[in-house]
């Protein structure tokens, strides 16, 4: 690997995030998966680095994962995102942040399309006023929470309490880093690196201390993609994909995998166990998977978090591996407890996955 | 006294070789055993890539030969020795010629395509090679069949009688394919509605401006290219030929009709340039075109001093890349001469 | 082994770092001639039996050379050993010794 | 009195171990015979055919008839070798026998006579008639013998004399064998020589006089090196007659049995049976077949030829390139002295090396052909030769032949390709296919251009109708005058190709119905010698440059007389000679075409 290569490309794709006053609006599914992770997003960004970011209660689904699974026309999904728009204007905000990479992707596409096709924004206007009767200004910058996290990766550092290392070898963790295919493979100037090496991730992985490793399936699609695995027959499709990145991954020894869409570490983690129960097989070390954590997840680590505040519970491949690896202390018997500290039961172990 | 150099050969090579040398203040006798200089070059139409008309450049040759050089048509070789000085030339009119210096120019002979049987040349009424073609498109008549109608199909064979271990020809004649495209496009000039199909194994548009010429066949004159190369065909009733190939991109034989068949006939070695070869005791290749010294930094010389080549005697050669080694050749010879 | 309902599906790409090519150096000693193939399909176009069934006899070389071993096994049954391709091919595959030869490298497999 | 001495324990345990070897095997071969070939054998026996095989035994075995008929100076060696042991065993018999005093003499008795008796001069019947009649016969019988064994040491040297290039490389035993054989006769001369001059009685002119010469030197101790000669003469024959059955000189018994065997009407099957074992066993290894294989001497591919294979079956040594390196031309055994049909032995061991693999032929059209009383079954090389195809078609509609082009679309194989393999199994599925097509057709007459075809349609598909060559067909059209044909001076060479010619024994048709349109020039290798083209499809092994070099060797043989044309009746030799030709390459259907007026 010639790093001075990747440099060059990352420095072609430098991309313009917002430093204050942000709009967020929320994914869909997220907080069902992760349910953590915007939690944690919020508490750094408000409590640690005192920025001013905004949640409107009125905000819906931007339609992607119904524009992507063929069922919501485009002009439906634009006037939606107008609606976005439209909130935010009304709360005096100008720039857009999201939770969700398909919904990125999404915004990134209307903004695009109105910028060649005027006309088509003036009728999405139309269409708004119609419905509504609102009016919305577009955003001056639209950004991905990751790019924000990116953004102040050295303030996290400079208030972190732990480092991606191991903590009694001094050695970097080993990290593999998985981009959404809508963070930039569709726009690569819109993401930190662009689509072929992008360094969103990467930067946070570096700034902390670890060690990313490249592996020849990195560029290939986590498995989820909409259609396969909404319906249940293709599902093995959806499960050979991740498991030709396992595999492909696994002889490098990563110590966990960093995401930054709402799909890829949910398959990533399902996933795994699914593949441990259908063939018996593990892609960590002695029987247990490799952990996957979103980048929300990951900075909260760095800055001390409760690892269960951070909802690592609900993770299907246990995370302790990890945090006793880089010397998180943890209280394994508050895992399974509530917030108000009630027992919320421990789930059936596995049949071949390590579990804790 | 002036030194003498004769070139046998008057096609492209011994044409361009020839008129040079004279500007360098040689004295040249040029032999050509047909009645008139321009080898090959007088049957061609048109030329790739730019599809400008042959008599352009062979006019440009022959203005070049005027007053210059001693050109002697009708003269076929019985023998040629080497002297203690030179050579000498034993011509079939009787005449005994010496000389300093010999450039062979003798070119190449058309694959015969009676040897490809089962394309059916010679057998089929609606298969001819594209040297056939070239003299159609040179009398400046229509395109028929033989039946006398428009072709609504036409299929280009390409490689017939190169790279073909059947017929003793491993080696690529190179400009088969450019030519194949050419005579494709302007088939879909004089008949815009009919269909044309290159069957190829690879296409090799090695020279500035062909891959644009391919390009053009394209997307300009949808012209067909199919990735299998034509094992045998049949006549049909009416006289249209089945041809079969392999889509070896679908995987599938595939079978079709068309009004005419062109075999893109290569090139082969001509007995006369063997013959002279023989005499002389010049190295023969494996492929049996001359060999010179060293092909990259003495391509024009042979083993024997005083006896050089130029052209497609040594191999496959396009008319641009023949000027370019005959005026190569003749440079060589000039300083040659000098050390005489 | 729990049932899910749905199975991982087989990769489709040719994996070339794993397929087996030890039928390919039997037939690089045995019949050397196979080296020479240009895919050009000669062969297959006048191939008899092609003619009427899913049978490639220059899909055998390919085969050959990826490894593919399966496929490759199923189509040199349908082989008639009549030796029509031989007489076309430009490159001089003595096809019929390769048809054999693989018969015999693949039986040594096991 | 019987004497006895030590000395004669070898040549005594030899014999009786050969013996029981010739017997052993003899009976496991004759039970080993399929059930109808064991009755041929039963009912052969006491039949006339049992007297015209020891004939033919005495004819082949002894004088070595076909020998002669290739070289004289081959044929006498083999024959003073044979036959001429044979008679010295008979006469020294009927001597011994003369002077035995009991009724059974032991078998050593007549062999080493002389050591026994030194003085036979007092014998009546020599008195009587001749003197020394058994003295002079004993001594020309060995200096016979002796001859051919100079010849054989000639051989060595110069294998040209006696109609040969090359001869063959033989395996260790076989020179252990070879070695005695040689060594036998001249130590029986020595050893005869020693004791006659010894006891200066019982020699003829030669074993007298060298007798005593050799007592002029030795002297006293002459005594003592004859004893120690006929214990070598002892020991070579035991060493001799116990290696026979593991070397060459197995084909002495084996050949025996096997002509009985054809006499009786036996035959090869098409598995191996006690016949197959036979004959391999009956080669003799005298390597005739190794100076007609072209891959030997065009292609220099030198350890296939029929006798090296024969032996490698013999010693269950055979492998795949020995197998398939063959063109099956049919050649070694049009030459071989002993008929051994290389050729089926070779496609037996074929299908026993072919593996087990299911061919799928689920695919086969099964469309029926229309109705109609000819078939033109053109053959798939025969697309490849289009200017045939276009001939037949031009000639049989002049010709008024109510005909169906049964392949005209292409169609399946005729099976004799794969059947060269050894795949029959295989190959029966396309014979059935094919057959029922034809059968279906309703046409009395099956005519091809190709005579790989023809030679299966007549082989094996036992069709009920008449199958023809173009070449046989097109002359019974001509001569019912159904083509005219124009005046045509052509010089022409004809080559016969081998499934038309050896393999299907059609020599003449052609060469009649050439010399109707063109002017046939000599060929010196023809008909029964006639060469293969290189293109067979018997080989399976062979580079394509070999080929070639096969090829241009037919083309010298075929253009020695300088002809305009070469013509053939196969479109696989046209293709194959087309390749190197120098002159025009035709099918035989062609020149008839060309020869019809417009």
């Amino acid at each position: 690997m010639i790093i001075e290569g990747k440099k060059k490309i990352w420095q072609e794709y430098q991309k313009e995030i917002a430093d204050d006053h942000y709009f967020y609006v929320r994914s869909c599914v997220r907080q069902n998966f992760f349910p953590g992770s915007e939690k944690a997003f919020l508490r750094i960004m408000q409590e640690e680095l005192g920025k001013d970011v905004y949640e409107n209660a009125a905000h819906t689904t931007c339609s992607g994962i119904g524009y992507h699974s063929d069922v919501v026309p485009f002009d439906t999904a634009m006037t939606v995102i107008a609606r976005q728009f439209a909130l935010m204007t009304e709360s005096g905000y100008e720039h857009f942040v999201t939770s969700c990479i398909t919904s990125f992707g999404l915004y990134s596409e209307v903004l695009e399309t109105w910028k060649h096709f005027p006309d088509v924004l003036t009728r999405i206007r139309g269409f708004l006023k119609e419905a509504t009767g609102r009016e919305f200004e577009i955003p001056r910058n639209v950004a991905h929470a990751s790019d924000v996290i990116f953004r102040f990766r050295k303030e996290i550092t400079a208030r972190g309490k732990f480092r991606l290392v191991h903590h009694q070898t001094g050695q970097p963790l080993r990290v593999v880093e998985h981009i959404g295919c809508h963070y930039s493979k569709m726009f690569p100037s819109k993401g930190v690196g662009g689509a072929e090496y992008p360094y969103v991730l990467v930067g946070m992985v570096e700034e902390w201390g670890g060690e990313v490793i490249d592996y020849p399936e990195r560029r290939h699609c986590c498995g989820f993609g909409f259609r396969q695995y909404v319906v249940r027959a293709n599902r093995g499709y959806s499960l050979a994909n991740s498991k030709k990145k396992f595999e492909s991954m696994k002889p490098y020894k990563p110590d966990f995998i960093l995401t930054n869409c709402p799909g890829c570490p949910m398959f990533f983690d399902r996933w795994q166990y699914t593949l441990s129960e259908m063939e018996g097989v593990t892609y960590g070390e002695n029987g247990e998977g490799i952990p996957v954590l979103t980048y929300e997840e990951l900075a909260g680590l760095i800055l001390g978090y409760d690892p269960w505040d951070l909802g690592f519970q609900v993770h299907q491949v246990p995370v302790e591996p990890l945090l006793d690896k880089i010397g998180i202390p943890y209280d394994p018997s508050r895992k399974f407890l509530g917030k108000e500290g009630q027992d919320l039961g421990k789930p059936a172990s596995p049949t071949v996955l390590k579990f804790f | 006294m002036a030194k003498t150099i004769v070139v046998i050969g008057g096609g492209v090579a011994g044409m361009t070789a020839a008129s040079r040398l004279a500007d360098l203040g040689e004295k040249v006798i040029l032999l050509e055993r047909e009645d008139q200089t321009g080898g090959h070059l007088r049957q061609w139409d048109r030329l790739f890539p730019n599809r400008r008309p042959g008599y352009e450049v062979l006019d440009f040759l022959m203005e070049n030969l005027e007053h210059k050089v001693d050109v002697r048509c009708n003269q076929g070789i019985s023998s040629v020795s080497q002297q203690p000085s030179g050579f000498s030339l034993e011509l079939e009119a009787g005449e005994s010629l010496p000389c300093d210096a010999l450039l062979l120019a003798t070119g190449f002979d058309l694959f015969d395509a009676h040897k490809k049987e089962e394309y059916g040349y010679g057998i089929y009424d609606n298969v001819i090679t594209s040297a056939d073609l070239e003299m159609m498109f040179r009398s400046g008549q229509k395109i028929t069949t033989r039946q006398g109608d428009a072709p609504s199909r036409v299929g280009f064979v390409h490689c017939v009688g190169s790279r073909d271990e059947k017929v003793g020809n491993l080696y690529c004649s190179k400009v088969c394919c450019v030519t194949g495209v050419k005579q494709a496009i302007e088939i879909k000039e004089q008949f815009p509605g009919a269909e044309v199909f290159g069957f190829y194994t690879d296409l090799r548009m090695y020279d500035r401006h062909f891959e644009e010429m391919y390009y053009e066949a394209q997307q300009k004159w949808d012209i067909n290219f199919l990735r299998g190369r034509v094992s045998e065909c049949a006549e049909n009733q009416d006289h249209t030929i089945v041809l079969k190939i392999e889509d070896t991109l679908t995987s599938r034989p595939l079978k079709m009709t068309v009004d005419l068949m062109v075999l893109l006939v290569g090139f082969v070695p001509s007995p006369e340039t063997l013959r002279l070869a023989a005499m002389l005791g010049i190295v023969v290749g494996e492929d049996r075109f001359l060999e010179p010294v060293d092909e990259h930094t003495r391509s024009n010389f042979t083993i024997q001093p005083g006896v050089f080549l130029a052209g497609a005697s040594k191999g496959p050669f396009s008319i641009s890349n023949a000027i370019a080694d005959a005026g190569e050749a003749a440079l060589q010879i000039h300083e040659y001469l000098r050390t005489l | 082994m729990k049932e899910f309902g749905y199975k991982v599906h087989k990769e489709r790409l040719i994996d070339y770092d794993k397929n087996d090519k030890r039928v390919l150096e039997h037939l690089k000693k045995h019949e050397p001639s196979v080296l020479t193939c240009i895919a050009c399909g000669s062969c297959t176009a006048t191939c008899s039996a092609g003619q009427f069934v899913d049978f490639n006899i220059r899909l055998v070389q390919t085969l050959l050379r990826r490894g593919e071993i399966e496929p490759l096994k199923k189509e040199v049954q349908k082989c008639m050993l009549c030796g029509k391709c031989i007489l076309i091919c430009p490159r001089g595959v003595n096809m019929r010794n390769l048809i054999l030869a693989i018969q015999t490298a693949i039986d040594k497999l096991k | 009195m019987i004497s006895f001495n030590l000395f004669v324990l070898p040549f005594s345990l030899g014999l009786i171990y050969l013996l029981y070897m010739i017997i052993r095997w003899w009976s496991i071969w004759i039970r080993g015979l399929p059930a109808e070939d064991q009755k041929k054998f039963r009912t052969g026996i006491f039949s006339r055919n049992f007297f015209s095989a020891l004939k033919e035994v005495f004819l082949e075995s002894l004088i070595h008839r076909k020998m002669f008929r290739r070289n004289a100076l081959l044929g006498y060696m083999h024959m003073s070798f044979a036959f001429g042991w044979f008679l010295l065993i008979l006469c020294g018999n009927i001597e011994s026998r003369i002077y035995s005093t009991t009724h059974v003499n032991p078998p050593y008795y007549p062999i080493f006579l002389k050591f026994f008796i030194h003085d036979r001069t007092v014998l009546w019947f020599e008195i009587n008639t001749v003197p020394g009649f058994f003295r002079f016969l004993m001594d020309f019988l060995l200096l016979f013998v002796l001859s051919g064994l100079v010849l054989a040491m000639v051989k060595r040297g110069r294998p040209k004399w006696f109609g040969m290039k090359r001869t063959t490389h033989h395996q260790l035993t076989d020179k252990v064998a070879l070695i005695c054989l040689w060594l036998i006769f001249p130590v029986r001369l020595i050893a005869e020589s020693f004791t006659d001059g010894y006891y200066g009685a019982g020699g003829g002119f030669l074993t007298q006089h060298l007798g005593n010469l050799m007592v002029l030197i030795f002297h006293e101790s002459s005594r003592h090196i004859a004893y120690a000669l006929w214990w070598a003469y002892s020991l070579l024959l035991g060493i001799f007659f116990v290696t026979l059955p593991f070397s060459r000189f197995w084909h002495i018994p084996s050949e025996v049995l096997l002509i009985f065997f054809r006499q009786f009407g036996i035959t090869a099957k098409k598995s191996t049976t006690s016949f197959t074992e036979v004959e391999i066993g009956a080669c003799s290894r005298c390597g005739v077949c190794i100076d007609v294989c072209q891959l030997g001497y065009a292609a220099h591919i030198h350890d296939i030829q029929a006798v090296y294979f024969l032996r490698s079956v013999r010693d269950e040594q055979v492998n795949r390139d020995i197998l398939l390196r063959c063109l099956v031309c049919g050649r070694c055994q049009e030459a071989c002295p002993v008929g051994i049909n290389a050729d089926s032995i070779r496609l037996i061991e074929r299908n026993m090396f072919s593996g087990s693999h299911a061919s799928d032929f689920t695919y086969l059209p099964a469309d029926p052909p229309q109705k109609a009383p000819v078939l033109y079954f053109a053959g798939c090389m025969t697309h490849l030769t289009p200017a045939i195809i276009r001939a037949m078609k031009g000639i049989l509609k002049q010709a008024g032949v109510d005909y169906l082009f049964l392949d005209e679309k292409g169609t399946v194989c005729c099976g004799r390709p794969i059947m060269l393999s050894g795949k029959y199994e295989q190959a029966e599925k396309l014979v059935h296919f094919n057959r029922e097509l034809i059968l279906q057709s309703g046409a009395h007459t099956l005519v091809t251009s190709c005579p790989i075809c023809f030679r299966v349609f007549r082989e094996e598909y036992k069709l009920p109708i008449r199958v023809m060559h173009h070449s046989q067909f097109l002359l019974e059209l001509i001569k019912a005058g159904k083509i005219p044909l124009q005046a045509f001076h052509r010089k022409v060479a004809y080559h016969d190709p081998c499934d038309l010619g050896r393999g299907g024994q059609e020599y003449d048709a052609p060469r009649e119905l050439l010399a109707k349109v063109a002017e046939l020039v000599e060929v010196p290798q023809d008909g029964e010698d006639s060469l293969c083209c290189g293109g067979s499809l018997g080989i399976y092994t062979i580079s394509s440059r070999k080929r070639d070099l096969i090829t241009h060797d037919a083309l010298r043989n075929l253009t020695a007389s300088q002809p305009e044309v070469l013509a053939t009746a196969c479109p696989l030799c046209k293709k194959t000679f087309s390749k190197h030709a120098e002159i025009e390459v035709l099918d035989i259907a062609e020149m008839v075409y060309d020869a019809m007026p417009e």
